[in-house]
């Protein structure tokens, strides 16, 4: 699993890249907890077009983060055209909440 | 394939989830299914080894017990902990319902179990542990169909 | 890797040679071996099964064990058959040597995890069945030395 | 495991591709036997370039080969340069009766 995370204005990116599951997503939290509590960016983008795998632990990382988001009156987006995390995420009820771009490009431009 | 079995024994520790996977992946893997089938089996395995190491054991020691039959095309897995139970199935399997949700839990495990299976069944005892049973059809699409 | 434990029982089909390896692979792999010490466990794990598939069963119907411990940087193997057993087992483990030359065996099997593992034992009963206990100690070579 | 096998003057071509193992040996070996006890061809030239895993399966494989190769007065020859494979050979006491060339094109040129 590997994170790469980027500022670009008020917007945190945070890119995801392998396998999402609940031992790798305890990590990961961490991490964009860390860098986003002492961040002067609100938003948060997720890019989870290179995640190989996820399951609900997923799910449950990006609404974590989504309520980190709120605290600091900004929100949460994702990119991803991955058919199988986006029916994931679907059935989850997030992309009532959440907007879905197809890449992270779309999602920039529509921040 | 016309039939084969295994029974994988692990340790609750959350770095075993994707050797997980991986053990039932290449074991199903003898069916020929798609990669589509295979990432199906794959999160239902993930979902169900999770949930024995978070709830079952509560990230305490404890063993986790795969087992796998093929017989033709029908994949039959069970995932078996000794850990604490489920006091009230019925209302556990509800989309959104945990019992941990300061853990970031969504309640969706047993609901991605059932998208993704064709079978799920749940047995649990208080205090003696739980069983998920879930069976899939890999349909043996011909290289055209794929 | 602080500790960890696997069991793994399959068939003794040669369809499984290839998941055994597999499985004990993706064991192995939670200590970052390089691809070379991962492909010397592999070769040792797949001479075992093999044996205890043609040896051990004689292409009938058995049960394979496999056994895996990780400590610290050691991961310690055991693959385990109730077959035939080893009369001898010094003759056996000899290089060359081979009870069964008609079916193409080149006798190398024990030469092969002697050479690719640090330590071989190996203990056998007649009637009852063979146990392997291999041991390999992963380097963990930092990524300049690999 | 996949077999390509071609005829060039006198020789048998085998191509061996992916994991060879007791168990894809024995459909291997039926394969290659069947052709070669038919086709006027008297040598085999067995390239393991692109074998990605070879136990001592292998060795009972290529030994019994060459003895139908020399049933026929011809003989077998080995293509290959992957230093894992060359080991096993190497250490079954192969490449004291079996000639061995780095690549299928170095074989062909000196049989
Ligand atoms: N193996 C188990 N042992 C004990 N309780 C379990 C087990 N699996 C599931 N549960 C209970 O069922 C609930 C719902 O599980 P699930 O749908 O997977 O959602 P989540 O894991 O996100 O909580 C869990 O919160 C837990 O209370
Ligand atoms: N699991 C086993 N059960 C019974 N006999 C075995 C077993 N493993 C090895 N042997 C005996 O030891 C001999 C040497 O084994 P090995 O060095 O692997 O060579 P090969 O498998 O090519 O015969 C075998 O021919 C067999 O007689």
């Amino acid at each position: 699993m590997f994170l790469e995370m980027e500022e670009l204005e008020n917007n945190l990116i945070v890119k995801l890249k392998g396998e999402l599951d609940h031992h790798s997503s305890e990590d990961i939290r961490k991490k964009i907890d860390a860098y986003f509590s002492t961040s002067s960016t609100s938003n948060i983008v997720m890019d989870l077009n290179e995640l190989t795998f996820m399951d609900s632990s997923g799910v449950g990382l990006i609404m974590g983060r989504y309520r980190s988001a709120q605290e600091k009156n900004g929100y949460l987006i994702i990119a991803c055209d991955k058919e199988r995390i986006v029916r994931i995420l679907d059935m989850s009820g997030l992309l009532k909440i959440i907007k879905l771009y197809p890449n992270l490009d779309t999602a920039i431009r529509n921040i | 394939m016309d039939k084969n079995y295994m029974k994988l024994e692990f340790l609750s520790k959350s770095a075993n989830e994707s050797f997980a996977r991986v053990v039932v992946a290449a074991f199903a893997s003898q069916l020929d299914p798609t990669l589509e089938e295979l990432s199906d089996i794959k999160t239902a395995v993930s979902e169900a080894v999770t949930n024995a190491i978070i709830h079952g054991y509560e990230y305490g020691e404890g063993v986790i017990i795969i087992e796998a039959f093929i017989v033709d095309n029908l994949i039959n897995i069970t995932i078996r902990d000794s850990g604490k139970g489920i006091k009230n199935i019925e209302e556990a399997m509800e989309p959104f319902y945990t019992s941990k949700p300061d853990l970031e839990r969504s309640g969706m495990g047993f609901t991605v179990m059932e998208t993704f299976m064709d079978s799920l069944v749940v047995e649990s005892s208080e205090g003696k542990g739980t069983v998920v049973r879930m069976t899939k059809e890999i349909k043996n699409l011909s290289d055209e169909e794929r």
